[in-house]
């Protein structure tokens, strides 16, 4: 490192910082928020090319009046939107429970997904219920709204007898083949190449089911994230590609992962895929989008990216305090809402849900999570006992347990018997 | 019967696993119409189309993490890495998916994958073009390791890694895709010509994974290797008139231990050859499985042979091969004792 | 796998396929070429986001007739525009030298350039000489254009005593510090971030110094070109992109790295970073689209990506026989021409050459490097003789040898000894 | 003299090179403003600024990447991976690159990094937050593997590796950042508060790589280990009244050979304890290592205590984790005879 040359400029390096630290006033109101309705929908048969303004917009529906406006409206029966808001509004539920559960040392681990609901629930109900998900860990929405059993999350989340996985997993990293969700994993974004590949195997056998999955925002900077737009972009792969845009990827704000300089729907546009940019707290241009890309999918014009704009109104996970690196104010001062209060609004403006009936719902659904807390307690919580007998960590490594598993698992228990333990 | 080089042999596997099973699919680097840059794919484009044998983009990431879906999804993907030195990026797939899914969604969930690469040297192909990282993936629990040494195992290794429901790391040796290698790299080349392991059968036939193959009985030592090296040995001892007892491992992980036991305990000393840098190499576990198992049979320190704990180089590629000079000077010492 | 819904569409599945495979009569005509002159040059000021229509377009200097027009026109002198020249003839002219000498059996790999001169030896003269390249395997008329020795090149590529690498890497694996030219690498793309990590050390230093890195359009896949994206638009880095786009990357057409769907400058446009398509067979294109590019970075507006246009006339390397899975025409069809022949048309028109100079030149070239080798070969071929002492292998690994590979050395040298060797 | 837990001691390490190397830089993920998940950065981006210390994007490719980049400019830079079992994103980069850059550019060019990773289990952090991938790195010629066990070490172990020219992983063991653990998880968890080794200089002061520490001289046996280890090790042989010798490796690679060969001579015993799991674990090598030269001086195989070879479970992590009971039942069998 020789002294720089006098006749050039210095450079600098530019490091993002975001508006808002601790202590700050969180103030949102230059966000640039479309009104609800203003973004085309173009027909899913269009090239992706002929629409890229859509990745720098907000596909929105619900407005500020809570009516459903625009081309994107997908005039979803009453029955429809009401089971959306009880799905979205159980899912809160639940993470209230969970992680007061983990505060009273019930288990190791847990993750809200508060603020981010309708992103999942809502995307939920507009795939069929055979298309298969690869969801990252803020996605338990989707196994509420497809029915899995609260309480076998729950086991799952106190890895205790009735869980599912034996206990192998750290709490929340489901699997459920059965509800079309893949086993999740603790490494960032490895699902969206699986996606691609499964999406890719389903076309190559003339199936009809298509994949879909999501990482967050912080996510989409792994490889395995540019691996998988790809693939898919190569092989037009029937998969719905969400990016959870919520702001933070635990401390670091989006613009870690480039979002400031672009949205990361762009991300499509660097590929040729098609991209969307969605307002994530409306539940129904979450639905609209998500429906609109699995048309697309199905009916083989490739791959869709949807941005969910949305905030993470928590912390990262029970290990996290946000109040450590950003503005205890923001997520009240965040400008698109909260996503359950806003489709709870919308069924009240078209005449179809009221005040007492949600509050009756949030105290029925309280009570149902509290119902299967004691039920899955019944099996045990982490760390008092031990639910899984100890030749269970020795299984399933292979298909078949080989010699030199067999033998470990053998001197352990030899071990413990000499030990008198 | 059919005379088949190993190239043909890996060939043949792929051919008679699509024809058999719709669900086997090719893919990888130059794999499909081209066949692939070692020819291992070539024709299963034009014969299964291409949806079942295709080139992909260069992303070894995404290869191995679209087999696991596509594993996932029902098929038997046997993704190609072009050369083994080009696994690492795949490595977060292979270790924390590939290897994990069973285990970790408790068998909801499987990667029936079947990686196929090109490892080793002796083709001056320089660092990136001639590692043996075998290694690493033994250190990884869930997955298994296999490494043919013939045409004949070639095949029927890659029928049962195919066949197998775990995700197989199916290494192959290629100094010997065309011939035996006998580790005078001045000598003419020999093909497979007059090999008796190079009669492979047309159809289908699976050689287990997990079961060494004693390459030639002896009492004077046991010798432990694998791929390109058990040529090497053999010829070495050959021409040396030791009276070595060879045991061709096939596959690393799981590993046959009642054939590497019974070996040692029979011969009293071992040898372990492999081409993989010495420290931490799979070298490392055989020498410490053999000195915990046969302790009290042993009569001289075990010996490593093994390429060196430097980058492969290019001029000195010869220099750094584990070939005759050394295996001889480590033969010596073993035996003199 | 159940039997495939009835009432939905079955998906299939989409594998690219290049346009002609071997028989068939290349025929480029429907490939769009924009006019020369026709794109637009925004200040270097203007926001990346101002101008992504330049991702999707050409931009070209020489016209049919040989004259440079438009805006990005760099109105080079004379001088500068014969030296560009004589330094891609003599990249040809090395490269055919070297392949044959790889021929005749004097080292074991080799790989040319053919076709591609413009993109290495125009960029390689807009940096400033003190700038840092990360280049690929295909760029040597970078270290020509710079003046790094014919014979050192030659001796690297022998693997012979004068190897400044002693004989450690595979030929063309160059490693040049002090001509601003970075190792490189055997495995794709992994200069990418390096670059960016140095763009980003210059920046933080307040150097004036920029960095600039090469890949091919195959590639772009690798999750080390998203890493190095991602980390350049999130800092700002003043670095320089280029992606060659040279149609083939070994067997596999540019369509399995994603070309079907858009351009690569369109990456670009998803992180929200400069881009560029430049014709890459144009000399003053890449020239004018580097300079402008790295007036950018060192005015601190950040990276930009350039996609050079280009064709691989030759085989992939050594190894290769591209009549196996191309058309034998392609290379002739190819509508940019050839950037030599385009680039001395453009002198003559201009009055600054002539056929006969050309021609001497050639001559003179071909003889220069004849020179050369003949130097070289006074310092060995690959493999006719061992041009490094046993024990250099074991030096470098680290900066000072620990004792493992010390007894290494010594056990080697012993057992050749003992050995009679 | 302060107190320091070894967090505190990892931040001091840090804060004193960067006060005295405008060259050193720190980065990662949430390493900046946050100052890292496990608070090792706290301080540094207030102290020393934003193009000094600062997060970086989530892409542990393009954080090893754009190190290299950086330490091939000139500076020095201590990127962070947030858990070990993140480092495979990046293993190409480190193995392919960082490792090799020295050789491969026969010096022109280098990669002084130091990549540090919380690393171990112990903490229920399931199978992606407990990994011990150390044995992988030390099959990688050109780069150094480094395990410290105390505050005092961890700081003049990770001075001596930003000083380093080569690129150095420096593995911190999660577990024992807030104080000793001694094997037993159902009893109160210590603090460093009494340990001798958690007196640290608040300056600069370095414990040279490659060599190890004796924790204690005895006679009876030879214990290596490292980490978390090292206390859990002397605990249990406390409890026994074992007379052991315990080897602290603190450097697995360049190992401290002299130590372990002269200590093994002496005792005729030696075991091997890791996290990690068994097959191809660094115990392998070291195994390895032992028998080949102190062949004639072991009484007894050398046993290995090591976690097993299945991925890290979430419930079951106490029967995982290769405690005091394990511990024990292996001595009480080497010691037998
Ligand atoms: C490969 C890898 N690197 C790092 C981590 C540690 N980590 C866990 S979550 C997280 C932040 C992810 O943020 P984002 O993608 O935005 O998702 P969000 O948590 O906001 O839903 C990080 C860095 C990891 N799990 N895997
Ligand atoms: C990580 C990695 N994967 C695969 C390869 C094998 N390989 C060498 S060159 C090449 C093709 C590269 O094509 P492209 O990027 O278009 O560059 P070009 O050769 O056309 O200049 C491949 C697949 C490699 N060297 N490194
Ligand atoms: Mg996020
Ligand atoms: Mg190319």
């Amino acid at each position: 490192m020789d002294a720089p040359r006098a006749n050039l400029p210095p450079l600098s390096l530019h490091v993002p910082e975001p508006r808002f630290r601790p202590g700050d006033e969180a103030d949102f109101s230059d966000v640039v928020v479309p009104p609800a309705g203003s973004a085309r929908r173009p027909d899913t048969a269009e090239p992706a090319s002929s629409f890229r303004e859509l990745a720098y917009t907000l596909v929105r529906v619900l407005d500020e009046s809570g009516q459903a406006v625009g081309p994107w409206n997908p005039r979803l029966d009453p029955e429809a939107l009401r089971k959306m808001l009880r799905a979205m509004a159980l899912t809160r539920a639940f993470d209230e429970r969970m992680f007061r559960a983990q505060r009273q040392g019930k288990t190791s681990f847990y993750m809200k997904s508060t603020g981010e609901e309708a992103v999942s629930v809502a995307a939920a109900m507009a795939l069929a219920s055979d298309d298969m998900c690869f969801p990252s860990y803020r996605q338990q929405g989707i196994l509420i709204t497809r029915g899995y059993p609260l309480v076998t999350m729950m086991n799952q989340i106190y890895s205790n007898k009735g869980d599912p996985l034996q206990g192998r997993q750290l709490p929340i990293m489901y699997s459920a083949k059965d509800h079309g969700f893949f086993s999740i994993s603790g490494n960032l974004a490895t699902q969206y190449p699986q996606a691609v590949g499964w999406a890719m195997a389903s076309a190559a056998k003339g199936d009809t089911r298509i994949a879909a999955t999501w990482c967050g925002e912080g996510s989409t900077a792994e490889g395995d994230f540019h691996s998988a737009m790809t693939f898919a972009t190569v092989y037009k792969a029937p998969v719905i590609l969400n990016v959870v845009n919520n702001q933070w990827a635990i401390s670091s704000f989006s613009g870690f992962a480039g979002a400031e300089a672009t949205t990361f729907a762009a991300r499509a546009v660097g590929y040729g895929i098609a991209g969307l940019r969605v307002d994530g707290n409306d539940a129904l241009a979450v639905y609209a989008a998500t429906e609109w890309a699995a048309e697309r999918a199905r009916t083989n014009q490739g791959p869709t990216l949807i941005e969910h704009f949305t905030y993470r109104a928590e912390g990262h996970s029970t290990s996290d305090d946000p109040t450590a690196y950003r503005s205890a104010g923001e997520p009240n001062a965040w400008p698109l809402g909260d996503p359950i209060r806003r489709l709870k609004d919308h069924l009240i403006a078209i005449g179809e849900w009221d005040e007492a009936r949600h509050a009756a719902q949030d105290l029925a659904l309280a009570e149902e999570v509290k119902r299967a807390q004691k039920e899955a307690e019944k099996n045990g919580i982490l760390g008092h006992g031990l639910h899984q007998p100890f030749e269970t960590m020795f299984e399933g490594v292979f298909e078949e347990t080989p010699w030199h598993l067999r033998e470990q698992s053998e001197q352990m228990i030899a071990e413990r018997k000499a030990a008198g333990i | 019967m059919t005379r088949m080089n190993m190239i043909q042999a890996i060939n043949s596997a792929m051919d008679v696993m699509m024809e058999r099973d719709p669900n086997v699919v090719v893919m990888g680097e130059d794999v499909g119409y081209f066949g692939g840059v070692f020819r291992a794919t070539a024709g299963l484009q034009a014969k299964y189309g291409k949806t079942r044998a295709f080139d992909t983009p260069i992303t070894e990431i995404g290869i191995v993490g679209v087999a696991i879906g596509m594993g996932a999804y029902g098929l038997r993907p046997v993704p190609e890495i072009q050369f083994a030195d080009y696994i690492y990026p795949a490595l977060d797939q292979l270790v924390s998916e590939a290897a994990r899914l069973r285990y970790r969604s408790n068998g909801d969930f499987t990667a029936p994958i079947t990686v196929r690469s090109p490892y080793g040297g002796g083709i001056f192909g320089g660092q990136t073009h001639s590692q043996s990282p075998e290694g690493i993936f033994t250190h990884v629990s869930g997955i298994k390791t296999v490494i043919p040494s013939t045409p004949y195992d070639a095949k029927g290794l890659l029928i049962a890694a195919i066949e197998d429901n775990d995700p197989v790391l199916f290494l192959e040796p290629k100094r010997i895709y065309n011939g035996p290698f006998h580790g005078h790299y001045d000598r003419p080349a020999k093909t497979w010509a007059d090999h008796p392991a190079a009669e492979v059968p047309a159809g289908h036939y699976r050689v287990e994974l997990g079961k060494a193959a004693t390459v030639r009985s002896g009492e004077a030592v046991t010798i432990l290797c694998y791929g390109t090296m058990v040529h090497v040995v053999a010829n070495t001892i050959e021409e040396l008139g030791v009276d070595a007892e060879i045991i061709d491992l096939r596959t690393l992980v799981p590993l046959d231990i009642e054939a590497i036991e019974a070996s040692v305990k029979k011969t009293g000393r071992c040898m372990i050859v492999h081409e993989a840098t010495r420290t931490s190499g799979f070298g490392a576990e055989l020498s410490a499985l053999v000195q915990e198992r046969c302790f009290y049979h042993l009569e001289a320190p075990i010996e490593r042979v093994t390429g060196f704990d430097t980058p492969y180089p290019h001029s000195l590629e010869w220099a750094y091969f584990p070939g005759p000079v050394r295996i001889g000077e480590a033969l010596k010492k073993l035996l003199k004792d």
